[in-house]
């Protein structure tokens, strides 16, 4: 069954088309990595798929239904939650209330419905020890973790996760490694933009290469990565 | 072990036990202070209410207006509609005062919305003064000069009867106790009820509305609702604040209920000084302005110059204002609405 | 016939308005400030413009060129040292500390200058009119639109064809790019404000010689120069005169129906536009 | 003594160290490039010496002065121009005047002005008159160089010019590096792509972390050692 659909999606900024005629599909379950340089579109891909910016042409399906014209809100209210590129903690808000408030409102419910859920995820995100300090005085790697856990508390059905494992160690790296492929186990699934490709790899099942908007390949990790247009992109053309 | 959630602290028990003995002191003031003393107090809750108001508005949904003298203005005015023309009882009639602020308030919203930020605000003022003018070609309630409530409504008023024989005071001081007495009901419904709409799920989602707004959607906050529920409060109790502040003074001309200086002016002021976005920095706000009204009244214009002054340089050197000062240093919050997850693995954590 | 009189009557009001909101409209368009102490500075320019003329005994047009550069000055130190510490991401700061400003400047005036309304001495020239045909001009109206017209010209002179103009712009755009160009982007802005002011001056001298005025006047005016603003669309300096001349010819139309419309008449005009367009008749492209 | 050098250079954002002790420097007529992935700090490093990131004064210091806290647009007046990252050119702005504002605090004669940028890249003397972002990503890039040229700066910083650009549309832009390099300017080359950094560069910097992990002459270099300077042991 297919999770989600693009279809001949682009998006413009002015003269500068970020996305370029995109389609792709994503199965249930499935885990997919997306790649490209910086400039690429990846975030933009992103942000059209959550509603946060809306497509000039194409349309986006998620389970069957067309979400093209449905508002960020909503969209997380039918199970798409994403994390951010940059983390964007509600700062002045504890850690656990991050969470209450993505679970309360992305799914509808009261309080003390969710409460053990968002202390059960913030205990498999290695949070529950800073449950109660303010989200503006966390580390690096905990803001990532709490974007994690955030998009984890509206219980999404379709997860989208950006460049979260960037200007971690290798060791943290390692252990959000972990704790995504555990979520990915629970049959969520998922959509990655990473650089650190290593970490990618060793998740997903699929990868999609994008340049300048446009899809250049998509397919098995190992094939996409020895393409030669990754190898350009990546490692840059000879003169 | 499971897990529970409190919002308790030391500080808030302390808070509660002191509070309830400062409430039950409050009610008493008339039986033991004088009329001057009781105006005073008038004065300073009514303006805690407006202040309370302002402050949810603008501190927590991050409305900026400079219109709320719409609401004082228009709740007033419906009080005096309410007695003149219907023949209400002005007490009754400060319900309808919140109404009819309600009801304006709908399309100042649809229009205001349009704006954003900085022109929000003006946006605001400039609605302000449409309402302001409109009334003034209300004839019957006295137009552009105004008019007075009738001396009978004001006489026959309820539980004045009452408070005179309880108190054993002129009618006149018996109002001035009635006044005081729902502003203290007012002021303390205010603040209980803002304090309750922070700690429920709504002011949850508010404060990730101002903290990160696209975060707040994608996690499903409707963001565009949030501004409408605090707008349309705000104003709701503006305009009961309005209503019965009016009620006090018996007398009413539009440039007086519409005064952006007295009813927005002083507010943001208030605010300001005392902390914005806290429920905290608005009490002691009021009470830093009662005071400095009181050692510059003699001084006229000076006394604005003065608070004009002393605003800007709070937002330039203290932001968060005098309470958020406090509170940076001491951690102290009387009204704590940060929930703490206790219990489960957080047992052996420090509290 | 009365009624093409009145609606000229109403434009030439609009070039007063949009004297008015032609600083507010610089200054947003460069720095996304709205200087909410904006027509009480203008009211400051009109009490200088007095001053000057009750103690040199000058004409108010002579007046005003030495009040220009004073004027320039205040503008200039008032964004250096108090305004460019309230921009940001946060919209608090600048809205309160510039309610503040207008709040004190107002009762510092009252303060200097009384209640009492004050009038700048005009003479045979600003009281004369011409007539055009079956209608007649004064000759105050006139020169306050042909000022306002100047004055947008001028500005758009500056801003497209100077290299100030050209820093204004790309600090406007990008104040952190425009640094790594040489630009200090906190003197761009104190220029800018300087230069606000100086229209201020001018906008003050029309507002003192048409009519009275007292230090209560400044708030009026600053809402009829947003209205002008808003309807122009943002940072469209021609949009802000037509944004002028809309909310004139809708006072002197509403007046004609029944004087005490008039004021009312305006801002109806204003809410119709944001109505329809929400983003001002000439809205930029890139905000 | 070298022209440009940072010594134990740190930077923050917030409680985020972006850049632990770097040590670069840039010796008159060098050029010098800069690789690592994203997220290495290379930008970071850049705004820090361009004076957009402040730091202790001694962190940075260019012709002999320290000028880790002097302000970005006083280090552009002293000749050290950047390219930023994203080319940022001024919406408000035609090509020409995107081009005239280079000069704006700094105006020195030299081998760069007007006539010389359109010789160096003619499709802009074509486009002078349109808004510098109704070009395309490669023309766009052209005019943040020649912005950044117009005042003939000793010291001219590229962060990623390559970025965002089709393969044949790098060569073109490569094409100048040689050229600028020969109207006496000394370069600091950020890159992502390896080979074209290498192309240009007397010496390479790798960056990974926050941390400077390999240096050296191109040739000094071997594509392995790279390799795993930019993405990390393990891969």
């Amino acid at each position: 069954m297919t999770m989600l659909a693009l279809q001949n999606v682009s998006k413009s900024f002015g003269a500068l088309t970020v996305t370029d005629d995109a389609s792709f599909e994503v199965p249930k379950g499935q885990a997919l990595g997306i790649i490209g340089p910086n400039g690429a579109g990846k975030s933009t891909l992103f942000n059209l798929i959550t509603g946060n910016l809306r497509a000039d042409k194409g349309s986006i399906h998620f389970e069957g239904r067309d979400v093209t014209h449905v508002s960020a809100m909503e969209r997380c209210l039918t199970g798409i939650g994403r994390s951010f590129q940059i983390p964007q903690p509600f700062e002045k808000l504890t850690v656990y209330e991050n969470l209450l408030v993505a679970a309360t409102h992305g799914r509808n419910l009261s309080e003390s419905d969710v409460r053990d859920d968002c202390a059960d995820i913030l205990e498999r995100t290695e949070l529950i020890k800073r449950a109660n300090v303010a989200a503006g005085q966390l580390s690096l790697l905990e803001r990532k973790r709490l974007e994690l856990s955030r998009a984890m508390a509206t219980q999404p059905k379709l997860l989208l996760l950006d460049e979260i494992a960037g200007g971690l160690t290798e060791g943290e790296c390692q252990a959000l490694i972990q704790t995504i492929k555990e979520i990915h186990a629970q049959g969520v699934t998922i959509i990655w933009i990473e650089h650190v490709l290593h970490a990618l790899t060793s998740v997903v099942e699929r990868l999609l290469v994008l340049d300048f908007g446009q899809v250049i390949g998509i397919g098995d990790p190992d094939e996409i990565m020895s393409s030669r247009a990754v190898q350009e992109i990546y490692l840059g053309i000879d003169v | 072990m499971a897990y529970t959630v409190t919002t308790q602290t030391r500080a808030s028990r302390i808070t509660t036990a002191l509070g309830a003995v400062l409430i039950v002191v409050l009610f008493a003031l008339p039986f033991f202070a004088g009329r001057g003393t009781i105006q005073d107090m008038f004065f300073i809750l009514t303006m805690l209410v407006l202040a309370q108001f302002w402050n949810l508005l603008a501190g927590y949904g991050g409305l900026v207006s400079i219109g709320q003298q719409a609401f004082v203005g228009m709740g007033a005015y419906a009080l005096f509609g309410g007695v003149i023309l219907w023949g209400l009882d002005p007490v009754p009639a400060i319900l309808l005062a919140g109404a009819a602020a309600l009801v304006i308030a709908v399309p100042t919203a649809f229009f205001a919305f349009r704006l954003n930020g900085a022109y929000f605000a003006i946006g605001t003022w400039v609605i302000a003064e449409v309402f302001r003018l409109l009334v003034a070609q209300w004839k019957t309630l006295g137009g552009g000069t105004g008019t007075s409530l009738p001396r009978d409504a004001t006489r026959d008023m309820w539980f004045v009867e009452l408070i005179k024989e309880a108190l054993d005071v002129r009618s006149a001081a018996a109002r001035d106790i009635l006044a005081y007495w729902l502003a203290l009901v007012l002021a303390l419904v205010t603040i209980g009820g803002i304090y309750w709409l922070l700690r429920t799920r709504r002011g949850l989602a508010l404060a990730a509305v101002r903290d990160n707004t696209e975060a707040a959607k994608s996690v499903g906050v409707d963001a565009g609702r949030m501004k409408w529920i605090v707008f349309l409060t705000s104003a709701f109790g503006t305009g009961l604040a309005g209503g019965l502040i009016y009620m006090q003074k018996a007398r009413i001309s539009p440039d007086a209920a519409f005064s952006v200086t007295d009813w927005t002016a002083y507010v943001i002021f208030i605010v300001v000084i005392g902390g914005i976005g806290t429920i905290e920095g608005p009490i002691i706000g009021v009470l830093v302005f009662f005071l400095l009204q009181s050692l510059l009244a003699d001084f006229g214009s000076w006394y604005l110059l003065t608070l004009g002054v002393l605003a800007i340089a709070i937002m330039l050197v203290a932001p968060r204002g005098l309470w958020g000062l406090l509170s940076e240093r001491t951690g102290l919050h009387l009204f704590p609405i940060r929930r703490r997850l206790i219990g489960g693995r957080l047992t052996s954590s420090e509290e | 016939m009365i009624w093409i009189d009145t609606v000229i009557q109403g434009v030439l009001l609009g070039g007063l308005y949009a004297l008015f909101a032609s600083g507010l409209s610089l200054v947003f368009g460069i720095m996304r400030l709205v200087n909410l102490a904006h027509g009480d500075l203008i009211v400051m320019g009109a009490y200088l413009i007095l001053v000057l003329v009750t103690l040199l005994g000058l004409s108010p047009f002579v007046a005003v060129l030495i009040a220009m550069p004073m004027m320039f000055a205040v503008g200039w130190l008032l964004q250096k040292f108090l305004l460019n510490r309230t921009l940001g991401d946060d919209i608090l700061p600048p809205l309160l500390v510039t309610f503040g400003l207008s709040i004190a400047l107002q009762n510092a005036l009252l303060e200097g200058f009384s209640a009492d309304s004050q009038r700048l001495p005009t003479n045979a020239l600003t009281t004369a009119s011409v007539d055009v045909g079956p209608i007649t001009l004064g000759v105050m109206p006139l020169l306050t639109f042909g000022s306002a017209v100047l004055v947008i010209v001028a500005l758009n002179q500056l801003f497209y064809r100077t290299e100030l103009g050209r820093a204004f712009r790309a600090t406007s755009d990008d104040a952190t790019t425009a640094s790594l160009m040489g630009i200090k982007p906190g003197n761009i802005f104190a220029t800018a404000t300087g230069i606000a002011l100086v229209i201020v001056t001018i906008a003050a001298l029309y507002l003192g010689l048409r009519a009275n005025f007292d230090p209560n006047i400044g708030p009026a005016r600053l809402i009829y120069a947003f209205e002008a603003v808003i309807i122009g669309g943002l940072g469209s300096l021609w949009g802000t005169l037509l944004g002028g001349i809309i909310i004139g010819v809708a006072q002197t139309v509403g007046a004609a129906i029944n004087p005490e419309w008039q004021i009312l008449a305006g801002h109806v005009a204003f809410l119709a536009v944001l109505l329809i367009r929400p983003r001002g008749l000439f809205p930029r492209v890139n905000d | 003594m070298a022209l440009l050098q940072t010594t134990n250079l740190t930077a923050n954002y917030g409680d985020f160290q972006a850049l632990f002790g770097v040590d670069i420097a840039l010796n008159e007529a060098e050029t010098v490039a800069i690789i690592g992935a994203n997220g290495a700090g290379k930008t970071t490093l850049m705004r820090s010496i361009a004076g957009v990131l402040r730091n202790t004064p001694e962190a940075v210091s260019f012709d002999g002065r320290p000028i880790g806290t002097t302000p970005a647009d006083e280090i552009m007046a002293q000749g050290v121009a950047m390219v930023p990252e994203g080319r940022k050119l001024f919406p408000s702005l035609s090509v020409e005047e995107n081009l005239l504002i280079g000069t704006y605090g700094r105006k020195t004669s030299g081998h760069w002005n007007l006539t010389t940028i359109y010789e160096l890249f003619p499709i802009l003397g074509e486009r002078r008159n349109n808004p510098g972002t109704a070009l395309s990503g490669g023309q766009q890039q052209m005019v943040a160089i020649g912005r950044a040229l117009m005042s003939n700066p000793r010291v001219l910083l590229c962060d990623e010019i390559s970025l965002g650009l089709a393969p044949v549309v790098i060569k073109d832009i490569y094409k100048a590096v040689p050229k600028i390099k020969e109207a006496g300017a000394s370069l600091i080359v950020v890159e992502q792509d390896i080979a074209q950094a290498m192309a240009v560069a007397d010496r390479v910097y790798c960056m990974m972390e926050g941390r400077v992990t390999l240096s050296g002459t191109p040739d000094s270099l071997s594509r392995d050692d790279i390799h795993k300077a930019y993405f990390g042991a393990g891969h």
